[in-house]
Protein backbone atom coordinates (compact mmCIF):
# COMPACT_ATOMS: atom_id res chain seq x y z
CA UNK A 1 0.00 0.00 0.00
CA UNK A 2 0.80 3.63 -0.39
CA UNK A 3 0.49 6.43 1.89
CA UNK A 4 -1.08 9.35 -0.47
CA UNK A 5 -1.26 12.37 1.59
CA UNK A 6 -2.58 16.10 0.10
CA UNK A 7 -2.66 20.00 1.29
CA UNK A 8 -3.96 23.08 0.76
CA UNK A 9 -6.26 23.35 -2.05
CA UNK A 10 -5.98 19.96 -3.00
CA UNK A 11 -6.93 18.61 0.28
CA UNK A 12 -9.35 21.02 0.53
CA UNK A 13 -10.85 19.83 -3.03
CA UNK A 14 -10.51 16.30 -2.22
CA UNK A 15 -12.21 16.21 1.27
CA UNK A 16 -8.99 14.03 2.51
CA UNK A 17 -5.57 14.87 3.33
CA UNK A 18 -4.33 11.25 3.98
CA UNK A 19 -5.35 8.01 2.06
CA UNK A 20 -3.75 4.23 1.82
CA UNK A 21 -3.85 3.27 -1.79
CA UNK A 22 -2.76 -0.11 -3.58
CA UNK A 23 0.46 -0.19 -4.82
CA UNK A 24 -0.62 -2.08 -7.75
CA UNK A 25 -2.64 0.56 -9.64
CA UNK A 26 0.55 2.86 -8.73
CA UNK A 27 3.82 2.52 -10.01
CA UNK A 28 4.91 5.82 -9.88
CA UNK A 29 3.82 9.59 -8.55
CA UNK A 30 1.97 10.02 -12.63
CA UNK A 31 -0.12 6.91 -12.17
CA UNK A 32 -0.57 7.48 -8.73
CA UNK A 33 -2.32 11.03 -9.43
CA UNK A 34 -4.48 9.71 -12.52
CA UNK A 35 -6.02 7.45 -9.93
CA UNK A 36 -7.21 10.85 -7.58
CA UNK A 37 -7.57 13.56 -10.63
CA UNK A 38 -11.18 12.68 -11.00
CA UNK A 39 -11.96 13.37 -7.43
CA UNK A 40 -10.09 16.60 -7.32
CA UNK A 41 -11.62 17.85 -10.58
CA UNK A 42 -7.84 17.88 -12.03
CA UNK A 43 -6.67 16.86 -15.07
CA UNK A 44 -4.85 13.29 -15.28
CA UNK A 45 -1.80 14.53 -16.47
CA UNK A 46 0.13 16.24 -12.71
CA UNK A 47 -0.16 19.79 -13.82
CA UNK A 48 3.59 21.19 -13.41
CA UNK A 49 2.31 23.76 -10.21
CA UNK A 50 1.78 20.58 -8.23
CA UNK A 51 4.65 19.40 -6.93
CA UNK A 52 5.30 15.52 -5.86
CA UNK A 53 7.41 14.58 -2.62
CA UNK A 54 8.19 10.77 -1.47
CA UNK A 55 9.07 10.17 1.98
CA UNK A 56 9.01 13.55 2.74
CA UNK A 57 11.56 14.10 -0.03
CA UNK A 58 10.99 16.65 -3.04
CA UNK A 59 11.06 13.83 -6.17
CA UNK A 60 10.09 13.66 -9.58
CA UNK A 61 6.89 12.57 -11.03
CA UNK A 62 8.18 9.27 -12.91
CA UNK A 63 10.13 7.84 -9.82
CA UNK A 64 9.10 4.20 -9.23
CA UNK A 65 7.51 3.72 -6.58
CA UNK A 66 8.22 0.90 -3.28
CA UNK A 67 5.30 -0.35 -1.36
CA UNK A 68 4.59 1.33 1.79
CA UNK A 69 6.09 4.61 0.33
CA UNK A 70 4.48 8.04 1.59
CA UNK A 71 3.65 10.33 -1.48
CA UNK A 72 2.99 13.72 -1.28
CA UNK A 73 1.04 16.08 -3.86
CA UNK A 74 1.64 19.86 -3.24
CA UNK A 75 0.02 22.88 -4.37
CA UNK A 76 2.46 25.82 -4.76
CA UNK A 77 4.35 26.69 -1.66
CA UNK A 78 4.06 30.40 -0.16
CA UNK A 79 5.91 29.88 2.80
CA UNK A 80 7.83 32.94 4.70
CA UNK B 1 4.45 24.91 22.80
CA UNK B 2 6.75 25.06 19.82
CA UNK B 3 8.17 22.28 18.82
CA UNK B 4 11.74 22.97 18.11
CA UNK B 5 15.21 21.15 17.07
CA UNK B 6 18.74 22.16 17.73
CA UNK B 7 21.52 21.06 15.05
CA UNK B 8 25.07 20.53 15.91
CA UNK B 9 26.74 19.37 12.76
CA UNK B 10 30.37 20.16 12.81
CA UNK B 11 30.25 23.38 14.58
CA UNK B 12 27.46 25.27 13.29
CA UNK B 13 24.17 25.64 14.77
CA UNK B 14 21.00 25.72 12.98
CA UNK B 15 18.09 26.29 15.72
CA UNK B 16 14.25 25.97 13.76
CA UNK B 17 11.12 25.76 15.31
CA UNK B 18 7.53 26.25 14.29
CA UNK B 19 4.98 27.70 16.33
CA UNK B 20 1.06 26.87 16.36
CA UNK B 21 0.96 30.16 18.61
CA UNK B 22 1.90 33.58 18.05
CA UNK B 23 5.69 33.83 18.71
CA UNK B 24 8.02 37.09 19.28
CA UNK B 25 11.14 37.38 17.26
CA UNK B 26 12.99 39.47 18.90
CA UNK B 27 12.05 37.27 22.13
CA UNK B 28 13.54 34.14 20.26
CA UNK B 29 17.06 36.79 18.60
CA UNK B 30 17.67 37.78 22.11
CA UNK B 31 17.83 33.53 23.19
CA UNK B 32 19.41 33.02 20.59
CA UNK B 33 22.41 35.41 20.47
CA UNK B 34 22.79 34.24 24.34
CA UNK B 35 22.86 30.89 23.14
CA UNK B 36 25.45 31.64 20.70
CA UNK B 37 27.83 33.92 23.26
CA UNK B 38 27.33 31.10 25.92
CA UNK B 39 28.81 28.80 23.48
CA UNK B 40 31.52 30.73 21.34
CA UNK B 41 32.13 32.99 24.21
CA UNK B 42 31.52 36.42 22.06
CA UNK B 43 29.05 37.89 20.31
CA UNK B 44 28.63 37.37 16.55
CA UNK B 45 30.82 40.23 14.75
CA UNK B 46 27.75 40.93 11.42
CA UNK B 47 23.94 39.24 12.62
CA UNK B 48 21.30 39.88 9.48
CA UNK B 49 17.62 39.11 10.12
CA UNK B 50 14.04 39.27 9.22
CA UNK B 51 10.89 39.31 10.09
CA UNK B 52 7.80 38.87 7.99
CA UNK B 53 4.43 39.09 9.62
CA UNK B 54 0.38 39.13 8.93
CA UNK B 55 -0.48 41.88 6.59
CA UNK B 56 -3.42 43.65 6.41
CA UNK B 57 -4.59 43.19 2.59
CA UNK B 58 -3.76 40.19 0.63
CA UNK B 59 -2.23 40.85 -2.92
CA UNK B 60 -5.10 43.15 -4.36
CA UNK B 61 -5.68 45.24 -1.76
CA UNK B 62 -8.06 43.38 -0.44
CA UNK B 63 -9.08 43.89 3.62
CA UNK B 64 -7.66 40.75 5.02
CA UNK B 65 -8.43 39.38 8.98
CA UNK B 66 -6.47 36.28 9.03
CA UNK B 67 -3.79 34.11 7.34
CA UNK B 68 -3.80 30.19 8.07
CA UNK B 69 -0.48 28.00 7.41
CA UNK B 70 -0.74 24.62 6.52
CA UNK B 71 2.33 22.65 6.32
CA UNK B 72 3.85 19.34 5.87
CA UNK B 73 4.45 17.92 9.41
CA UNK B 74 8.27 16.32 8.94
CA UNK B 75 9.06 17.34 5.60
CA UNK B 76 8.69 21.32 6.62
CA UNK B 77 10.81 20.52 9.24
CA UNK B 78 13.32 18.43 7.26
CA UNK B 79 13.37 21.14 4.07
CA UNK B 80 14.34 23.90 6.60
CA UNK B 81 16.97 22.70 8.17
CA UNK B 82 18.40 21.31 4.80
CA UNK B 83 17.82 24.73 3.18
CA UNK B 84 19.78 26.57 6.14
CA UNK B 85 22.61 23.96 6.11
CA UNK B 86 23.28 24.78 2.45
CA UNK B 87 23.15 28.78 2.97
CA UNK B 88 25.36 28.22 5.87
CA UNK B 89 27.44 26.48 4.40
CA UNK B 90 27.07 28.25 0.54
CA UNK B 91 28.04 31.56 2.46
CA UNK B 92 30.60 30.45 5.49
CA UNK B 93 28.25 31.89 7.94
CA UNK B 94 28.26 30.59 11.68
CA UNK B 95 24.64 30.45 12.77
CA UNK B 96 21.04 30.58 11.66
CA UNK B 97 17.44 30.63 13.34
CA UNK B 98 14.66 30.03 11.32
CA UNK B 99 11.08 30.31 13.31
CA UNK B 100 7.86 29.99 11.34
CA UNK B 101 4.02 30.42 12.08
CA UNK B 102 1.57 27.70 11.88
CA UNK B 103 -2.26 27.36 12.34
CA UNK B 104 -4.11 30.61 11.89
CA UNK B 105 -2.33 33.75 12.48
CA UNK B 106 -4.34 37.18 13.45
CA UNK B 107 -3.07 40.64 11.44
CA UNK B 108 0.24 41.74 12.69
CA UNK B 109 1.25 38.58 14.30
CA UNK B 110 4.94 36.81 13.15
CA UNK B 111 4.91 34.36 10.33
CA UNK B 112 8.39 33.89 9.90
CA UNK B 113 12.02 35.01 11.66
CA UNK B 114 14.96 34.34 9.48
CA UNK B 115 18.39 35.52 11.57
CA UNK B 116 21.96 34.51 10.55
CA UNK B 117 25.52 34.78 12.17
CA UNK B 118 28.49 35.26 10.48
CA UNK B 119 31.64 37.56 11.00
CA UNK B 120 30.90 39.75 8.47
CA UNK B 121 28.00 41.49 7.33
CA UNK B 122 28.04 40.10 3.37
CA UNK B 123 27.56 36.92 4.29
CA UNK B 124 25.36 37.59 7.08
CA UNK B 125 23.04 39.58 5.15
CA UNK B 126 23.35 37.19 1.47
CA UNK B 127 22.73 33.94 3.15
CA UNK B 128 19.69 35.56 5.13
CA UNK B 129 18.24 36.80 1.76
CA UNK B 130 18.11 33.87 0.42
CA UNK B 131 17.44 31.65 2.82
CA UNK B 132 14.34 33.35 3.24
CA UNK B 133 13.57 33.09 -0.02
CA UNK B 134 14.46 29.43 -0.50
CA UNK B 135 11.82 29.00 2.58
CA UNK B 136 9.44 30.98 0.55
CA UNK B 137 9.95 28.36 -2.41
CA UNK B 138 10.92 25.11 -0.63
CA UNK B 139 9.70 24.37 2.71
CA UNK B 140 6.23 23.07 2.26
CA UNK B 141 3.74 26.35 3.77
CA UNK B 142 0.77 26.82 2.25
CA UNK B 143 -1.24 30.01 3.12
CA UNK B 144 -5.28 30.66 3.14
CA UNK B 145 -6.15 34.08 3.11
CA UNK B 146 -9.36 34.92 5.84
CA UNK B 147 -11.12 37.77 4.72
CA UNK B 148 -13.90 39.80 6.68
CA UNK B 149 -16.99 37.84 5.02
CA UNK B 150 -15.91 35.02 5.80
CA UNK B 151 -14.25 34.00 2.19
CA UNK B 152 -10.83 31.97 1.67
CA UNK B 153 -8.38 32.16 -0.80
CA UNK B 154 -5.24 29.87 -1.47
CA UNK B 155 -2.21 31.80 -1.60
CA UNK B 156 -0.53 31.06 -5.30
CA UNK B 157 2.95 30.90 -4.88
CA UNK B 158 4.85 34.28 -3.38
CA UNK B 159 4.87 37.81 -3.89
CA UNK B 160 8.30 39.01 -6.02
CA UNK B 161 10.84 39.88 -4.22
CA UNK C 1 22.30 59.14 27.32
CA UNK C 2 22.11 58.12 23.71
CA UNK C 3 21.26 61.35 21.55
CA UNK C 4 18.50 60.93 19.63
CA UNK C 5 16.56 62.47 16.78
CA UNK C 6 12.86 61.73 15.28
CA UNK C 7 12.25 63.31 11.64
CA UNK C 8 8.68 63.06 10.56
CA UNK C 9 9.30 64.60 7.42
CA UNK C 10 5.91 63.55 5.58
CA UNK C 11 4.58 59.89 6.98
CA UNK C 12 8.04 58.46 7.20
CA UNK C 13 9.92 57.93 10.29
CA UNK C 14 13.27 57.83 10.28
CA UNK C 15 15.25 57.27 13.67
CA UNK C 16 18.62 57.80 14.64
CA UNK C 17 20.74 57.69 17.97
CA UNK C 18 24.03 58.06 18.90
CA UNK C 19 25.38 56.00 21.97
CA UNK C 20 28.44 57.23 23.76
CA UNK C 21 27.69 53.91 25.74
CA UNK C 22 26.50 50.25 25.40
CA UNK C 23 23.59 49.71 23.69
CA UNK C 24 21.28 46.82 23.24
CA UNK C 25 20.05 46.59 19.64
CA UNK C 26 16.83 44.11 20.30
CA UNK C 27 15.81 46.60 22.97
CA UNK C 28 16.09 49.40 20.28
CA UNK C 29 14.03 47.21 18.22
CA UNK C 30 10.95 46.39 20.38
CA UNK C 31 10.83 50.26 21.28
CA UNK C 32 10.94 51.38 17.68
CA UNK C 33 8.59 48.58 16.61
CA UNK C 34 6.11 49.25 19.72
CA UNK C 35 6.22 53.04 18.09
CA UNK C 36 5.49 51.87 15.08
CA UNK C 37 2.46 49.89 16.24
CA UNK C 38 1.17 52.43 17.46
CA UNK C 39 1.57 55.06 15.04
CA UNK C 40 0.14 53.17 12.15
CA UNK C 41 -1.97 50.98 13.80
CA UNK C 42 -0.36 47.64 12.67
CA UNK C 43 3.17 45.97 12.72
CA UNK C 44 5.24 46.29 9.47
CA UNK C 45 4.30 43.31 7.17
CA UNK C 46 8.57 43.18 7.00
CA UNK C 47 11.10 44.32 9.13
CA UNK C 48 14.98 43.52 7.81
CA UNK C 49 17.69 44.71 10.01
CA UNK C 50 21.30 44.19 10.82
CA UNK C 51 23.62 44.14 13.94
CA UNK C 52 27.60 44.45 13.31
CA UNK C 53 29.34 44.30 17.04
CA UNK C 54 33.20 44.75 17.95
CA UNK C 55 35.07 41.79 16.28
CA UNK C 56 37.32 40.00 18.57
CA UNK C 57 40.38 39.93 15.81
CA UNK C 58 41.59 43.19 13.46
CA UNK C 59 41.71 42.17 8.94
CA UNK C 60 44.65 40.19 9.80
CA UNK C 61 43.53 38.12 12.32
CA UNK C 62 45.68 40.03 14.97
CA UNK C 63 43.39 39.74 18.48
CA UNK C 64 41.44 43.33 19.79
CA UNK C 65 40.98 44.33 23.05
CA UNK C 66 38.69 47.45 21.88
CA UNK C 67 37.78 49.63 19.11
CA UNK C 68 37.14 53.21 19.32
CA UNK C 69 35.04 54.89 17.32
CA UNK C 70 35.14 59.13 16.35
CA UNK C 71 32.68 60.84 14.48
CA UNK C 72 32.11 64.50 13.07
CA UNK C 73 29.28 65.69 16.13
CA UNK C 74 26.60 67.36 13.93
CA UNK C 75 27.65 66.27 10.10
CA UNK C 76 27.66 62.53 11.05
CA UNK C 77 24.02 63.10 12.44
CA UNK C 78 22.89 64.71 9.33
CA UNK C 79 24.70 62.37 6.67
CA UNK C 80 23.17 59.12 8.24
CA UNK C 81 19.59 61.28 8.73
CA UNK C 82 20.45 62.31 4.79
CA UNK C 83 21.36 58.67 3.49
CA UNK C 84 18.18 56.90 5.62
CA UNK C 85 15.61 59.43 3.88
CA UNK C 86 17.78 58.37 0.36
CA UNK C 87 17.46 54.61 1.19
CA UNK C 88 13.86 55.14 1.84
CA UNK C 89 12.42 56.80 -1.09
CA UNK C 90 14.54 54.45 -3.32
CA UNK C 91 12.77 51.31 -2.05
CA UNK C 92 9.34 53.25 -1.21
CA UNK C 93 10.06 51.84 2.47
CA UNK C 94 8.13 52.89 5.61
CA UNK C 95 10.61 53.53 8.52
CA UNK C 96 14.35 53.23 9.11
CA UNK C 97 16.36 53.08 12.49
CA UNK C 98 19.52 53.57 12.80
CA UNK C 99 21.77 53.35 16.25
CA UNK C 100 25.61 53.74 16.01
CA UNK C 101 28.38 53.51 18.90
CA UNK C 102 30.40 56.32 19.48
CA UNK C 103 33.60 56.44 22.05
CA UNK C 104 35.48 53.47 22.77
CA UNK C 105 33.54 49.96 22.28
CA UNK C 106 34.50 46.66 23.83
CA UNK C 107 34.63 42.95 22.28
CA UNK C 108 31.19 41.99 21.77
CA UNK C 109 29.62 45.32 22.04
CA UNK C 110 26.79 46.57 19.50
CA UNK C 111 28.56 49.14 16.78
CA UNK C 112 25.34 49.73 14.39
CA UNK C 113 22.06 48.41 14.37
CA UNK C 114 20.22 49.31 11.03
CA UNK C 115 16.73 48.19 10.75
CA UNK C 116 13.70 49.22 7.76
CA UNK C 117 10.46 48.26 7.66
CA UNK C 118 8.00 47.95 4.48
CA UNK C 119 5.10 46.38 3.26
CA UNK C 120 7.30 43.55 1.57
CA UNK C 121 10.61 41.49 2.49
CA UNK C 122 12.53 42.70 -0.95
CA UNK C 123 12.12 46.46 -0.70
CA UNK C 124 12.66 46.44 3.68
CA UNK C 125 16.30 43.83 2.50
CA UNK C 126 17.32 46.24 0.00
CA UNK C 127 16.79 48.68 1.63
CA UNK C 128 18.76 47.67 4.91
CA UNK C 129 21.65 46.22 2.96
CA UNK C 130 22.09 49.65 0.99
CA UNK C 131 21.99 51.91 4.06
CA UNK C 132 24.65 49.74 6.04
CA UNK C 133 26.90 50.15 2.76
CA UNK C 134 26.00 53.87 2.71
CA UNK C 135 26.82 54.53 6.14
CA UNK C 136 29.72 52.59 6.26
CA UNK C 137 31.31 54.72 3.58
CA UNK C 138 29.56 58.19 3.78
CA UNK C 139 29.15 58.80 7.28
CA UNK C 140 31.59 60.55 9.01
CA UNK C 141 33.32 57.53 11.34
CA UNK C 142 36.55 56.46 12.35
CA UNK C 143 37.61 53.11 13.52
CA UNK C 144 40.34 52.97 15.50
CA UNK C 145 41.81 49.24 16.75
CA UNK C 146 42.95 48.88 20.22
CA UNK C 147 45.66 45.57 20.12
CA UNK C 148 46.53 43.87 23.71
CA UNK C 149 49.85 45.37 23.80
CA UNK C 150 48.50 49.20 24.13
CA UNK C 151 49.01 49.10 20.46
CA UNK C 152 46.82 51.51 18.23
CA UNK C 153 45.94 50.91 14.45
CA UNK C 154 43.09 53.16 12.62
CA UNK C 155 40.89 51.31 10.31
CA UNK C 156 41.44 52.35 6.47
CA UNK C 157 38.36 51.82 5.11
CA UNK C 158 35.76 48.76 4.97
CA UNK C 159 35.68 45.47 5.09
CA UNK C 160 34.31 44.11 1.51
CA UNK C 161 31.00 43.29 1.57
CA UNK D 1 37.99 83.47 9.58
CA UNK D 2 37.65 79.71 9.04
CA UNK D 3 37.16 77.45 11.53
CA UNK D 4 39.24 74.00 10.32
CA UNK D 5 38.44 70.40 11.98
CA UNK D 6 40.74 67.31 11.53
CA UNK D 7 39.64 63.61 12.50
CA UNK D 8 41.32 60.63 13.25
CA UNK D 9 44.34 60.18 12.44
CA UNK D 10 44.31 63.37 10.91
CA UNK D 11 43.62 65.17 14.24
CA UNK D 12 46.60 62.66 16.21
CA UNK D 13 49.64 63.66 13.41
CA UNK D 14 48.36 67.19 14.00
CA UNK D 15 47.90 67.27 17.75
CA UNK D 16 44.58 69.16 17.12
CA UNK D 17 41.09 68.97 15.99
CA UNK D 18 40.52 71.98 15.75
CA UNK D 19 41.96 75.83 14.60
CA UNK D 20 40.68 79.29 13.59
CA UNK D 21 42.72 80.27 10.22
CA UNK D 22 42.83 82.77 8.80
CA UNK D 23 39.70 82.99 5.33
CA UNK D 24 42.96 85.14 3.08
CA UNK D 25 45.42 82.60 3.09
CA UNK D 26 42.61 79.84 2.08
CA UNK D 27 40.51 80.87 -0.43
CA UNK D 28 39.26 76.70 -1.10
CA UNK D 29 40.07 73.58 0.81
CA UNK D 30 43.20 72.96 -1.33
CA UNK D 31 44.58 76.11 -0.46
CA UNK D 32 43.98 75.51 3.08
CA UNK D 33 45.30 71.80 2.73
CA UNK D 34 48.23 73.74 1.76
CA UNK D 35 48.69 75.90 5.06
CA UNK D 36 48.45 72.48 7.39
CA UNK D 37 50.15 69.93 5.26
CA UNK D 38 53.71 70.27 6.52
CA UNK D 39 52.51 69.54 10.28
CA UNK D 40 50.28 66.61 8.81
CA UNK D 41 53.70 65.43 7.10
CA UNK D 42 51.24 65.33 4.13
CA UNK D 43 51.83 66.89 0.59
CA UNK D 44 50.73 69.95 -0.52
CA UNK D 45 48.41 68.54 -2.41
CA UNK D 46 44.91 66.86 -1.21
CA UNK D 47 45.75 63.17 -1.35
CA UNK D 48 42.42 61.58 -3.01
CA UNK D 49 41.45 59.37 0.03
CA UNK D 50 41.59 62.32 2.20
CA UNK D 51 37.80 63.83 1.31
CA UNK D 52 36.42 67.53 2.30
CA UNK D 53 33.32 68.97 4.09
CA UNK D 54 32.42 72.77 4.25
CA UNK D 55 29.55 73.79 6.45
CA UNK D 56 29.09 69.61 7.72
CA UNK D 57 28.31 68.43 4.10
CA UNK D 58 30.77 66.66 1.61
CA UNK D 59 32.15 69.10 -0.94
CA UNK D 60 34.50 69.82 -3.70
CA UNK D 61 38.24 70.56 -2.80
CA UNK D 62 38.28 73.83 -5.05
CA UNK D 63 35.43 75.25 -3.80
CA UNK D 64 35.43 78.73 -3.23
CA UNK D 65 35.17 79.45 0.56
CA UNK D 66 33.67 82.64 2.73
CA UNK D 67 34.58 83.95 5.87
CA UNK D 68 33.19 81.77 9.02
CA UNK D 69 32.85 78.54 6.65
CA UNK D 70 33.96 75.30 8.88
CA UNK D 71 36.21 73.10 6.77
CA UNK D 72 36.58 69.63 7.54
CA UNK D 73 39.19 67.13 6.47
CA UNK D 74 38.37 63.63 6.79
CA UNK D 75 40.41 60.43 6.66
CA UNK D 76 39.00 56.87 4.57
CA UNK D 77 35.21 56.95 6.59
CA UNK D 78 34.92 53.21 8.62
CA UNK D 79 31.74 53.72 9.98
CA UNK D 80 29.07 50.67 10.35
Amino acid sequence: MLRVRLFGELRERAGWGEQQVSHAYALTPSQLWQTIAAELGATPDLPARIRVAVNQQFSDANVALCNGDEVAFLPPISGG
Amino acid sequence: MAMRWRFYPRSVVVEISLHPTPFHPLALLAAWEDALIARTDTAPAATACFVGRVRGHDGNGEPLVALELEHYPGMTETQIEQLAQQALQHHQALAVRVAHRVGRAALGEALVLVAVAADRRGPAQRACTELLEALKHHAPFWKKEWRADGSTQWVQGNTPL
